[in-house]
């Protein structure tokens, strides 16, 4: 029966993967894969593998929206000179 | 610096540095003594960090 | 099947589906605010998880989390301030409700661990995660306009 | 080349993949099976080096070769990023606009910035104890430095972070994995081989022989390569603007 938490997690992911492919607009998709990341790290931790679960925290909750949304910004500040 | 602030600032470091010993030894399980010596350095490190910081962002 | 890793199943399944839909749907504001509760309720059932599986260093996992989590909702905070100054996502209800799950689940799991320096470390985890989410909600209901620094 | 042809031999292509996909599945040993003859090995010999997580002994002893291929895809990865996103001629540096930040987020990200630094090293030390090692440590180190960016502006972060110090930190952390592993050579054993220093007591921080010392240089490389990293995309979002009219 533990695997009931598997499954769950499986799940989550999964929802939470196709959530971020659906989502267009890059500001919210980092929302999105900042809680895919988060589920990703429940997965591994679920299926005894904390290394890979602690990487994946480490990486997936603070450095990737940190460099997707700077990248958005500086994308959208280079929009707006370009068109003053 | 005057001794007053140089006081002042090892007050703080060594406030930091004891605070976050404390914090390293709840961290690690065993305690013995190459922990204690790798805790007291690393403490030391992030209490000049933490001093650092609170200066770069007070002073404009 | 203990009741630990039933009760992380119950707070998986509730706390994340809800955060994982409220990030996908919906205004801007509320998915910044989802994100911010999917760290503040997976916390702690990563906490439940290193108890039912009776490994003590799972609990690194929910440590680098309560620390983590909220850095990230302050750079969605931070770096979304200008899309978020028009509806104020002020959602201090479910902040406090989620902060109160984690802090149950921390208060049972030291009294089932016992006085020990395992304890303190779960108590570090609880303040680490509780006062990261209240930060972090401040920071985003307008936290980035705040008073200037003297 | 029309595109319903183009479809068409995706179709065919996709079919094929899933077919060999679906045989490759039904080979596979049964999930958590009794016996793992890879991992069994793995397990003896990390425990024979007094080793206690047997990831870190696969990832920095028995395959020691391979995390120093993945030190330098790190490593070539920021030298691309820093070489890439660098200033062009036509762009100019304007200084960072110092933010207004509520006083409780600042308080926040000065008391938590020492407390994840110290966590951060606490992961890279007991890289062979508990789960974790110089990967994940180096990554939450390098996340704390960047508190005084999401707590307070940028100018705050410049002042704590110079960033050519940790440039050279980088290679040279980089360096004395390479260095630790020569000295293998030297010592008349084969490169980056765990038999130069003693194995020490299992579960102590000094367990493992060359473990924990390559642990803290990657730890080392993968904290500054992400200040680096992170220097780069901070300095185009926030500094660096194109000249008026160009």
């Amino acid at each position: 029966m533990a695997d009931a938490v598997i499954v769950v997690a499986l799940l989550l992911t999964a929802a939470s993967a196709t959530a971020a492919v659906a989502t267009r607009d890059p500001a919210r998709q980092a929302l999105v894969l900042a809680v895919l990341g988060l589920l990703l790290g429940v997965v591994f931790t679920v299926l005894q593998a904390p290394d890979v679960g602690l990487s994946q925290l480490a990486v997936g909750s603070a450095l990737t929206p940190l460099l997707i949304m700077l990248s958005v910004r500086k994308v959208r500040r280079r929009g707006k000179e370009g068109d003053k | 610096m005057t001794r007053r602030t140089a006081l002042a600032a090892a007050a703080e470091l060594l406030a930091w540095w004891a605070g976050l010993v404390l914090l390293w030894l709840v961290f690690i399980s065993t305690v013995d003594t190459l922990e204690r010596i790798v805790g007291a350095s690393v403490a030391a490190v992030g209490a000049l960090l933490a001093r650092a910081g609170r200066r770069s962002v007070i002073w404009r | 099947m203990n009741g630990w890793i039933l009760a992380a199943t119950v707070l998986l399944t509730a706390g994340g589906g809800a955060a994982l839909w409220g990030v996908a749907t919906g205004p801007l504001s509320r998915r910044v605010v989802a994100q911010n509760l999917s760290t503040t309720v997976i916390c702690p059932s990563l906490l439940l998880l290193a108890q039912g599986y009776g490994r003590t260093s799972y609990v690194d996992l929910a440590l680098l989390l309560a620390l983590l989590g909220p850095v990230g909702t302050l750079v969605f905070a931070r770096l979304l301030a200008d899309e978020l100054t028009g509806d104020r996502p002020a959602a201090w209800g479910l902040t406090w409700t989620a902060a109160g799950v984690g802090a149950a689940v921390v208060l049972v799991l030291c009294a089932v661990t016992g006085p020990s320096r395992a304890m303190v470390k779960l108590l570090v985890i609880g303040a680490l995660l509780i006062s990261g989410n209240v930060v972090a909600s401040r920071a985003l209901s307008g936290g980035l306009r705040g008073v200037r620094d003297g | 080349m029309s595109r319903r042809l183009r479809l068409w031999l995706l179709g065919v292509g996709g079919a094929g993949l899933a077919a060999l996909l679906v045989a490759a599945c039904l080979d596979v040993p049964a999930f958590g099976r009794r016996s793992h003859p890879y991992g069994e090995r793995a397990v003896r010999a990390s425990l024979a080096r007094h080793t206690a997580n047997v990831v870190s002994s696969v990832n920095f002893d028995q395959r020691a070769y391979d995390t120093l291929g993945e030190m330098s895809i790190l490593f070539a990865a920021v030298l691309g990023c820093v070489v890439l996103l660098r200033q062009a001629g036509d762009e100019h540096r304007a200084d960072p606009r110092p933010a207004e930040v509520a006083l409780p987020v600042r308080r926040y990200a000065l008391l938590v910035l020492p407390v994840a630094l110290v966590t951060g090293l606490y992961v890279i030390a007991h890289g062979q104890l508990s789960p974790g090692g110089g990967f994940q440590g180096g990554v939450v180190a390098a996340t704390a430095l960047h508190l005084l960016y999401l707590g307070a502006d940028y100018r705050a972060l410049e002042r704590v972070r110079p960033t050519g110090v940790f440039e050279v930190t980088d290679s040279l952390a980089a360096c004395s994995y390479l260095v630790l592993g020569l000295a293998g050579l030297l010592a008349g054993t084969a490169f980056l081989a765990n038999t130069l220093l003693p194995y020490g007591t299992f579960n102590t921080l000094s367990s493992g022989g060359l473990v924990p010392l390559l642990n803290a240089a990657i730890g080392m490389e993968v904290a500054s390569a992400v200040v680096v990293l992170l220097a780069g995309f901070l300095d185009q979002a926030v500094e660096i603007e194109r000249e008026k009219g160009s």
